[in-house]
C-alpha cells in the first residue's frame, strides 16, 4: 500500500508501522474503572469491514504518528474528520 | 503418475432453507461444518442449518496451509489441540473419506539461544501433557530433513529443532467436504449463497436470523465465521476483542518429492510443506493492518521467499504460481474465543488466528457440546470471552510468532 | 525440417545449437525453444502429469499448458517463452518440476521504478497508449513479455518511454504497484513499479475447444499456428485441419496455404460441423473424426474456441468482470481507480462467434475430453463434481484441480466456467469466474528473494569494537540483528571451560565486555521526569543529576516489557538504556505514548544507540583499571559511588563513566562516541593487561547476572509475567500512575498463586537443569502430571562451585526449601527451591 | 585537534573496495565515506517565530520548514527530519561551535540538541549510475523531477533506515546510515553495483 504521511507524502507501507484503530482515549481515571471497563480499553478495538479510522507511524521516515481513513475492503485511503491527528 | 483422488459419488444436497431449525450455524467453513457434524453425531441434533454467504468451505479453510500439530505451550491450548489431533488420527475412517491426512512430522527450527530455551520449554511441557515431542540437534535436523541448510555460514544458523512426529498435513478441501457430506447425510441442511443480515432477539435471547433468503427461526445460533466474527457479533449486539488481518500464503507448481515433513521457523519466518500432489505450500506473515480484502502486500511474499531459499537453497528455482490471503481473526492473546456470549442461546467460536485448520475437528467437537448443552465443554472453558476481564489470558504469542 | 524457406523474424545467419532430451538440434537466433523444436519436427515435448499422455507445443506464449521443460536447475519452464541460446540443454517434463541442489549462480536483481503511466503490453493498443501518454512529457514505462515489440515502428517511441522487454507484469497491487519479472539470461530482475496510471493492454488468450482426445501433439491453438508461421518461419505440420467456432480463423487457411501446408478441412462449428474424436499414435495426431463418421488424415489441427481477455491483473486488483454474450467472454465491467483497460483486454473485439463449450464424443465417454491440459482434467472429472452436488465454479475447480496448474488456467479457466454452466444448466454469466491471484506467470523464488540471501538476508549489525573480537577468536551469538561475542575461547578450550574462566575473572579479578548494543534513548525537556515516571513502574523524582537508576516498564496489560538503567544527566536531560533486543520497540513505545497520548508533555526523544560505544569493566580490580585510565577522577567508593556518573577523558578519548553493574561486582560502564569505541577498548585492555584483564561474552554475562538473580527480559519473562511475579514489588510505585498499573489489580493478575521467580539448586550439584525444563512436584513425574512452572535460566557457576537455576513456579515463594523435579535426558533431577539470589545477597561487592 | 589514530569510522575497512568499484565501473559509480561529520539533532517548535529567527541568526541560515528539504550556508547544513526536528551537519571538528550556536539560538526556550555525530556515517554516492544504483533498494522516487536539489528524505535502503540527501544539482547523493548498519549498507551497495548492468 501507499500510505500518505501528512509530512512526507505518499510512501510505501514498508516505511510505516501500523497502530490499529484511532481515536481510542486512555481512560481518564484508570483506578476508577472496573475490570470490565479496563478490559475494554486494553483489549477491545473497532474492527470494521469498510471505512476505518486508524493510526500509523512513519517509523522509517519522520517518526510522526498520524490518523488515516482507510477502507478495509478496498484498501482505498479515505478522509476522516481528524485526518492527520495523532490519536 | 498419481491416480486422481477417489471422491465419493455424492457430497451434499442443495436444499432450500426451512423456516426454522433447532440450531443455526453461521458460516460453513471447516469449523461450522464440523460443528454441524458433531451436533448430529454426538448429540443427536440434526434439525440444523449451516448458513453460508458464499460457497461452502470457501473461507479460511480454503486458504490455509493445512498444517496439523498439537505442540502448544500452555496446558489449555495443548489440551484442545491434542484432542483435535486425536480426532484427526481417526477422521478419514470416521468420515469415510480419504482426507489425505499424513503424519509426516512437524519440525520447528531453532536459530538462537532464546529459540532453544523456548523450544525446550515447549517439548518439556508437551511431554508432560502426553503429547509427543522431541528435541533434535542440528545433526538430527539434517538427518530428518536433509534439504534444510544447516551450514554454520547462513545468516541465522540452525541450532537444533523440535519435532512432533504425529503432526503433519491433510487436504483442506477434502476435510471440509467430508464433514459436509456426513452432516448432510445425517440431515443437516447446508445452505449456500445465504447471507445472515441480522439476528432476531427476544429480550436478551436470540430466536433466529435474518438472511438474504428470508428469516430463519432458530433455537440456538452458533457464530463460526472466522475473519467476519466481529461483523456478525456487532450485528448481534456485542463486541469481540478481535482484529481481522490478511494472512498470505502461496504454492509452487507441482514438484517431484523434495520435502518429507512440515518445517517451520519462527526466527527466519518460514513454514512449508509439500502437498501430496507435489506443490510446495508455504505460509507468509500476517499483514499488520486490519483488512477484509483477502489480499496483502507483496513485500510479505518477498520476505517469505527470501527466507525460504535461505533455509532451503534447493527451492531457489521453484516458482510461485499462486499467492492469496485469508482473513484471520486474532485475539489479543493469540488464542481462540469459544463459548457463550452475553446473549442467551447465541454462541461464538472465533479468534483462531493462524491455528484454525488444525483445530477443525476439536473445535467442532467442543463447540457442538457447548451449543448442545448451553455450557462449555471442559476443554473450551478456559477460552471464554471473560478471560479478557479477569486477565487469565492464554498467551500463545511466542508460539504464534509465525503464522501456521 | 519444417523450417519455411523464408519469412519470420528469426536471424537465419545466426544458427544456434541446442539439445533436447540429450539430442543435438539447431535453430536460429530469434527462435524460442518451442519454435525450434517444431522446426526440428519434434512433436512430443512432454508427458501429461496424471495419465502420462504425450503432449506437444500447444500455444506460442505464457499460456502454454503442455510444453514444460527443465533447463539446468530451473524447472517448469515454458518452451514457448524460452529464447534459444547457444548450448541450451532442455529436457521435457512430465508435468512435475524437478528441483536440483546445484548452487545458485545466477544474479537476481530488484529495481524500484516510478512513472506517471505504465503500459502493460506492447501490442498496437499498448503502443498507442504509450505514445499518447508520452506527449505530455510524463514518464512512461512500456513493458512486454516478448524479446521484441511486435510492431514495426517501435523505434518511433519518444525517449520518455522506457521500454522493458522480456518483462512480464505479474501482479497489480494496491494504489497501482505493479510487480514485473524481467528475464535476464539465467537470472532476472524484479521490477516494483509505482505508476500513477496503469494501462492494461494485455490482449486476449485464445481458448481451445473441448472434444474427445483433444490433447494430442499436433493439436494447437489456431493463433499460435499463425505465430509459428509468421514470426518464426516454422510450419508446425504438413496437412492441417482447422476447427473453429468463430471467424478469426479465416486468414489462417491462406497463411497455411502460402506456407505450403495442405488444408485438409475446415470444420466450422457455426455450420453444425464438429470434430468428435481424433486418432493418433505416440508421436501425436494422425487423423480427426467428424460427426458424420468421416475421418480426415492430418498432422496439425488448429483449434479456436474464442478469446478470453487477459484480465488477470485487472481482476487481481478487484476489478469486476461481466459475461459478454456477443463475444462469449468475460470482460471488464466498471472501473478501477487510475487503471484503464484497452484493446482486446477490454473485450474490444470484432469477430463473430457461436459459443461452443463441449463437443460430445461418439461413445458417451468423457474421459478424454481435456479441459485443463496441464492438470490433466477432463469433462468426466467435472461431471463427477457436479453430480456430487457441486454448483460453484470454485468447488469444481478445487474438486478437479482445473486452473490450478502453473499456467494459472489461461487456456482452461473460461472453458471450465462454460462447462459448469452447461452441466448445471446455469447461464454462463451467472456462474462467474474464479478469482485471479497473483502471479500472472510463475515467478521463481530466487527472483523474489533477490539479493536478500546469505549475508544480505538480514542486516548484520556490528559494534565499533567488532574487529577486535574477530581478531581475538570470539565465538559470536546472534542477538536480534547484532553479532555479539558469546565467549572468547583460549587455545582448545570448550565453551564451558571458557565461560567458567571468564566468570572467574569477573568475580576475582577484572573482566571486560562490549556492551555497545544496549539501546540508548536520549530524553530531553522540562517534563522528562514526568514522562519517565509514567513509562516506568518506579519513581524517578528523587534521582539526582549525575546518577542512574534501574527501571522496569510494563505494557498496558501489566506485563513486564523491558528494563534498563535510566540516567539523569542534567537538568531536563535523561537517558534511558534498553535491552539489546528491545531498543527499537521501546523507542516506538515511548514515542507512541508521547505523541498520541501525552502530547502536552514537553519531552523529546532521540535514539543514540549507534552514537555510543560502551565497554563494561567488571570485577574487584576494575577500579584499578579506571584509575589507570582516568587519574583525574576520584574513583574511591565514596567519591564515585554505585550508580554515579562521571565525565572523563583518556588519551584523547572522551568518556562518560557510569558505575553500574549487571554482574553484581564492582563495575563501570565506559561510554564513548562510536568512533572512539575501538580505541577505548584497546586502552582498557592495555590498562588491564598487568592485572590479566579478561574479555568475556554474553554467556558469562548471563551466568554472572543470574548468580545475582537479575532478570533478563525475554528470558525470565515471556509476556505473561508481572513485576510482582518477579518478586520486584519494590520497583512498583504505589504513589504515581504508570502504564499498565491498573492491570495489576485484575482478579487473575492479583492472584497469590501465580508463577513467581525462585531459585533452584539441583540436589546433585553437578547436574545442570535444562533451560526450558518444566518443573513438577512428583518425582515419578514423566507421564501426564501437573506442571508448576519452568526453568528460565540454568548455569554452572564458578563462584558457587555448582550448578544453579532460576525458575518461574506457581506459588513459588511459598515453596522455598521444598524439593521439586524436572526431567533431564530421560532421568529426573531433584532440586531445592531457594530465593533467586545466590551470590552476595548484601550487595557488598557491588557497593565496595 | 583530534588525534586521528584514536578515531575509526564505521567503514574504514571499505575504502579500498570503493576504489576498486570506481575503477571497475569506469567511474560511473563512485562511493566514498565522509567520516566524522559533526551532526546534531535539533528539536524545537517551528511555530515559535522568535526562536526560529534567533536560530537563523546563530546558524547563518533559516531552518528548512518544507518537509524533506535541506538548507545550508557554506558547509553547514540543516536537513528536515520532522515538523520539529532537524539534523544539523557541519564539517569535522565543528560540533562544539555548532552546538554553541544552537544553544544560543534556543535561548532558553524548550528544545533539544543532541550530539549524534557518531550515530550515522555518511556515504557520498556519485556518478552517472548513482541513481540507478540506489533504485535497487530505495523505494522512493529519486528522479530529479521528484527529488530535486536540496531535497532529503528518511527512507530505507533495503532493510536499513537511511537519510538520503541531494546537495545542489550535482548527480550525487549523500546517504546517512546508522553506524551499526553501515557495513550492511556498504555490502549491499557493492553487491548491487556488481549486478547492475
Amino acid at each position: 500500500m501507499l500510505i500518505p504521511c501528512p509530512w512526507c507524502g505518499d510512501r510505501e507501507d514498508i516505511e510505516f508501522k501500523y497502530g490499529g484503530a484511532a481515536q481510542i482515549a486512555y481512560p481518564t481515571n484508570p483506578d476508577s474503572a472496573d475490570d470490565a471497563a479496563w478490559a475494554r480499553y486494553v483489549f477491545f478495538r473497532p474492527n470494521p469491514k469498510g471505512k476505518m479510522a486508524e493510526r500509523w507511524v512513519h517509523s522509517a521516515g519522520c517518526r510522526r504518528w498520524f490518523n488515516l481513513g482507510r477502507d478495509t475492503v478496498t484498501h482505498e485511503i479515505t478522509s476522516i474528520p481528524d485526518m492527520g491527528q495523532r490519536r | 503418475m498419481a491416480e486422481p483422488h477417489q471422491h465419493p459419488e455424492h457430497l451434499w444436497r442443495n436444499p432450500e432453507p426451512k423456516r426454522a431449525y433447532d440450531v443455526v450455524i453461521v458460516g460453513a467453513g471447516g469449523h461450522g461444518l464440523a460443528t454441524a457434524y458433531y451436533l448430529a453425531k454426538n448429540h443427536g441434533i440434526t434439525n440444523v442449518a449451516v448458513l453460508e454467504r458464499g460457497w461452502l468451505a470457501g473461507g479460511n479453510v480454503a486458504r490455509n496451509t493445512t498444517v496439523i500439530r498439537s505442540n502448544y505451550l500452555w496446558d489449555e491450548s495443548a489440551a484442545i489441540y491434542e484432542h483435535s489431533l486425536k480426532l484427526w488420527e481417526g477422521l478419514s475412517e470416521e468420515l469415510d473419506y480419504d482426507i489425505l491426512f499424513s503424519q509426516r512430522g512437524v519440525l520447528n527450527l531453532v536459530h538462537s539461544l532464546g529459540d532453544m530455551r523456548e523450544g525446550r520449554r515447549r517439548v518439556s511441557a508437551n511431554r508432560l501433557n502426553g503429547i509427543d515431542a522431541e528435541w533434535l540437534t542440528t545433526e538430527e535436523v539434517k538427518a530428518f530433513c536433509p534439504i534444510v541448510n544447516t551450514s554454520p555460514d547462513v545468516r541465522y544458523p540452525v541450532m537444533g529443532g523440535t519435532l512432533q512426529r504425529r503432526g503433519g498435513i491433510a487436504k483442506h478441501d477434502y476435510v471440509a467436504w467430508a464433514f459436509a457430506r456426513k452432516a448432510d447425510e445425517m440431515g443437516v441442511d447446508l445452505i449456500q449463497n445465504c447471507e445472515v443480515t441480522g439476528f432476531d432477539r427476544e429480550g436478551n435471547r436470540v430466536v433466529g436470523v435474518q438472511t438474504n433468503r428470508g428469516p430463519i427461526a432458530a433455537g440456538r445460533v452458533g457464530i463460526c465465521a472466522a475473519g467476519h466474527s466481529t461483523v456478525l457479533a456487532s450485528m448481534a449486539g456485542f463486541d469481540l476483542p478481535i482484529q481481522s488481518h490478511p494472512l498470505q500464503a502461496l504454492v509452487s507448481e507441482l514438484l517431484e518429492p523434495v520435502l518429507n515433513c512440515v518445517v517451520m521457523s519462527n526466527a527466519v519466518h518460514v513454514y512449508v510443506s509439500q502437498a501430496h500432489k507435489g506443490e510446495l505450500v508455504m505460509g507468509a506473515g500476517i499483514d499488520p493492518y486490519n483488512s477484509y480484502a483477502q489480499r496483502g502486500s507483496p513485500h510479505v511474499i518477498e520476505y517469505q521467499l527470501a527466507a525460504a531459499v535461505e533455509l532451503f537453497p534447493i527451492f531457489s528455482r521453484a516458482h510461485v504460481v499462486r499467492t492469496w490471503a485469508g482473513i484471520v481473526d486474532v485475539a489479543p492473546d493469540a488464542s481462540p474465543i469459544l463459548g457463550l456470549t452475553p446473549i442467551e442461546n447465541l454462541f461464538i467460536n472465533c479468534g483462531w488466528g493462524t491455528g484454525g485448520f488444525k483445530a477443525t475437528p476439536g473445535a467442532g467437537f467442543v463447540y457442538a457440546h457447548t451449543i448442545a448443552h448451553g455450557q462449555p465443554h471442559a476443554l473450551n472453558a478456559p477460552f471464554a470471552l471473560e478471560r479478557f476481564v479477569t486477565g487469565a489470558l492464554i498467551d500463545e504469542h511466542g508460539a504464534a510468532a509465525v503464522a501456521h | 525440417m519444417s523450417r519455411l524457406p523464408e519469412g519470420g523474424r528469426i536471424d537465419r545467419s545466426r544458427p544456434i545449437r541446442f539439445t533436447f532430451n540429450g539430442h543435438p538440434y539447431q535453430g536460429f537466433a530469434g527462435d524460442t525453444l518451442a519454435s525450434a523444436l517444431l522446426a526440428n519436427d519434434i512433436r512430443v515435448v512432454a508427458r501429461s502429469v496424471t495419465y502420462g499422455r504425450p503432449r506437444g507445443v500447444f500455444s506460442a506464449g505464457s499460456e502454454e499448458p503442455n510444453a514444460l521443460v527443465q533447463v539446468g536447475s530451473e524447472t517448469m519452464l515454458r518452451a514457448t517463452q524460452l529464447e534459444l541460446v547457444e548450448g541450451l540443454a532442455a529436457t521435457g517434463l512430465n508435468g512435475r518440476g524437478r528441483l536440483t541442489s546445484d548452487p545458485e549462480t545466477a544474479r537476481f536483481d530488484k529495481i524500484y521504478a516510478h512513472c506517471e503511466v505504465l503500459v502493460v503490453g506492447g501490442g498496437p493498443p499498448g503502443r498507442s497508449a504509450a505514445q499518447s501518454a508520452a506527449r505530455t512529457g510524463d514518464r512512461v514505462i512500456l513493458l512486454d513479455e516478448q524479446p521484441l515489440l511486435n510492431s514495426e515502428d517501435s523505434d518511433g517511441l519518444p525517449p520518455n518511454v522506457r521500454v522493458l522487454l522480456r518483462t512480464t507484469a505479474f501482479g497489480l497491487y494496491d494504489q497501482n504497484l505493479v510487480l514485473a519479472a524481467e528475464r535476464r539470461g539465467d537470472g532476472g530482475c524484479l521490477w516494483q513499479i509505482r505508476a500513477r496510471q496503469v494501462v492494461l493492454a494485455t490482449g486476449a488468450h485464445e481458448r481451445p475447444l473441448v472434444f474427445a482426445n483433444n490433447d494430442r501433439p499436433g493439436i494447437m491453438l489456431a493463433g499460435a499456428v499463425r505465430t509459428y508461421l509468421n514470426r518464426y518461419g516454422v510450419a508446425p505440420g504438413t496437412r492441417a485441419v482447422v476447427f473453429t467456432n468463430n471467424d478469426t480463423t479465416t486468414p489462417l487457411a491462406n497463411a497455411l496455404g502460402s506456407a505450403g501446408i495442405t488444408v485438409a478441412a475446415i470444420i466450422d462449428f457455426r455450420q453444425d460441423q464438429a470434430i468428435v474424436d481424433t486418432d493418433g499414435d505416440d508421436d501425436g495426431l494422425r487423423a480427426i473424426r467428424l460427426a458424420g463418421g468421416d475421418q480426415v488424415e492430418c498432422d496439425l489441427l488448429c483449434v479456436s474456441g474464442g478469446f478470453n481477455p487477459a484480465d488477470h491483473l485487472y481482476s487481481q486488483a478487484q476489478g469486476k468482470l461481466r459475461y459478454d454474450e456477443q463475444f462469449a467472454c468475460f470482460r471488464p465491467h466498471g472501473t478501477l481507480p487510475n487503471v484503464t483497460v484497452v484493446g482486446a483486454a477490454n473485450g474490444d473485439f470484432d469477430f463473430a462467434i457461436q459459443p461452443c463449450w463441449l463437443v460430445p464424443g461418439t461413445n458417451g465417454d468423457w474421459s478424454t475430453h481435456f479441459v485443463d491440459l496441464e492438470r490433466d482434467v477432463t469433462v468426466a472429472d467435472m461431471q463427477h463434481a457436479v453430480n456430487a452436488g457441486m454448483r460453484s465454479v470454485e468447488h469444481v475447480k478445487r474438486f478437479t484441480t482445473i486452473g490450478t496448474g502453473s499456467d494459472q488456467g489461461k487456456t482452461s479457466g473460461i472453458n471450465e466456467v462454460g462447462l459448469v454452466g452447461t452441466l448445471t444448466g446455469q447461464p454462463i454469466g451467472g456462474v462467474g469466474t474464479t478469482t485471479y491471484r497473483p502471479p500472472y506467470v510463475p515467478v521463481s523464488f530466487a527472483l523474489m528473494a533477490g539479493r536478500n540471501r546469505g549475508e544480505l538476508f538480514d542486516p548484520i549489525r556490528l559494534t565499533s569494537i567488532h574487529p577486535w573480537h574477530v581478531a581475538h577468536g570470539a565465538v559470536f551469538e546472534n542477538v536480534g540483528q547484532w553479532k555479539r561475542p558469546w565467549y572468547f575461547p583460549r587455545h582448545d578450550e570448550d565453551m564451558e571451560a571458557a565461560v567458567l574462566r571468564e566468570c572467574r575473572a569477573a568475580r576475582e579479578n577484572v573482566a571486560v565486555m562490549d556492551v555497545s548494543t544496549l539501546g540508548k534513548i536520549d530524553i530531553r525537556g522540562p517534563d522528562a521526569v514526568a514522562f519517565v515516571n509514567r513509562i516506568y513502574t518506579n519513581a524517578f523524582d528523587t534521582l539526582k543529576v549525575g546518577f542512574g537508576r534501574y527501571g522496569l516498564m510494563c505494557k498496558a496489560d501489566g506485563m513486564v516489557f523491558d528494563d534498563g538503567v535510566v540516567m539523569h544527566l542534567g537538568p531536563d536531560h535523561w537517558l534511558a538504556t534498553t535491552t539489546t533486543g528491545g531498543a527499537a520497540a521501546v523507542l516506538d513505545w515511548m514515542e507512541e505514548w508521547l505523541q498520541t497520548e501525552w502530547p502536552e508533555l514537553r519531552v523529546r526523544l532521540t535514539s543514540v544507540t549507534d552514537h555510543w560505544s560502551a565497554v563494561a569493566v567488571v570485577g574487584p580490580q576494575s577500579r584499578d583499571v579506571v584509575r589507570t585510565l582516568f587519574p583525574a577522577i576520584a574513583a574511591d567508593a565514596q567519591s564515585f559511588p554505585f550508580l554515579a556518573i562521571r565525565e572523563g577523558e583518556t588519551g584523547g578519548i572522551p568518556v562518560r563513566l557510569h558505575r553500574i553493574t549487571f554482574s553484581g561486582e564492582l563495575a563501570y560502564e565506559l561510554w564513548t562516541p562510536n568512533w572512539y569505541g575501538l580505541a577505548l577498548w584497546e586502552a582498557v585492555m592495555a590498562a588491564g593487561q598487568p592485572l590479566g584483564i579478561t574479555p568475556y561474552g554474553t554467556e558469562a554475562m548471563h551466568v554472572l547476572r543470574a548468580e545475582k538473580g537479575y532478570i533478563i527480559c525475554g528470558q525470565e519473562t515471556d509476556g505473561t509475567v508481572t513485576p510482582q511475579d518477579l518478586g520486584m514489588s519494590w520497583i512498583v510505585s504505589k504513589k504515581k500512575p504508570f502504564v499498565g498499573q491498573r492491570s495489576h489489580r485484575r482478579s487473575d493478575t492479583a492472584r497469590p498463586d501465580r508463577k513467581q521467580l525462585v531459585g533452584l539448586l539441583p540436589v546433585d550439584s553437578e547436574e545442570l537443569l535444562p533451560e526450558g525444563a518444566q518443573v513438577v512436584l512428583e518425582e515419578n513425574g514423566s507421564g501426564a502430571v501437573r506442571m508448576i512452572g519452568h526453568v528460565t535460566s540454568s548455569y554452572r557457576s564458578a563462584a558457587l562451585g555448582r550448578t544453579f537455576a532460576l525458575a518461574m513456579l506457581q506459588s513459588g515463594r511459598e515453596r522455598l526449601g521444598t524439593t521439586v523435579y524436572a526431567a533431564l535426558n530421560g532421568h529426573i533431577v531433584s532440586a531445592t527451591v531457594t530465593e533467586p539470589i545466590f551470590y552476595d545477597k548484601e550487595n557488598i561487592r557491588r557497593d565496595s | 585537534m583530534i588525534a586521528e589514530a584514536i578515531r575509526r569510522s564505521a567503514l574504514a575497512d571499505y575504502a579500498e573496495r570503493f576504489t576498486t568499484l570506481y575503477e571497475t565501473t569506469g567511474g560511473s559509480i563512485s562511493i566514498r565515506e565522509l567520516p566524522f561529520l559533526a551532526q546534531l539533532n535539533l528539536r524545537v517548535d517551528a511555530g515559535d517565530a522568535a526562536v526560529m529567527r534567533q536560530l537563523t541568526d546563530s546558524l547563518g541560515f533559516s531552518l528548512p520548514l518544507t518537509p524533506n528539504t535541506a538548507a545550508h550556508a557554506g558547509d553547514r547544513r540543516a536537513l528536515w527530519l520532522g515538523p520539529d526536528e532537524w539534523l544539523i551537519v557541519d564539517p569535522d571538528d565543528q560540533a562544539t561551535s555548532l552546538e554553541q550556536a544552537l544553544r544560543d539560538g534556543l535561548a532558553g526556550v524548550f528544545g533539544s540538541i543532541v550530539d549524534v555525530s557518531a550515530n550515522r556515517t555518511v556515504l557520498e554516492i556519485r556518478g552517472a549510475r548513482a541513481r540507478d544504483l540506489l533504485a535497487h533498494g530505495v523505494p522512493i522516487d529519486l528522479d530529479p523531477r521528484s527529488f530535486r536539489a536540496n531535497q532529503c528524505a528518511q527512507t530505507l535502503l533495503a532493510k536499513a533506515q537511511v537519510i538520503i540527501e541531494r546537495r545542489g544539482d550535482e548527480a550525487a547523493f549523500h546517504l546517512y546510515v546508522r553506524s551499526s548498519f553501515a557495513g550492511y549498507a556498504a555490502e549491499w551497495l557493492l553487491d548491487a553495483a556488481a549486478t547492475d548492468r
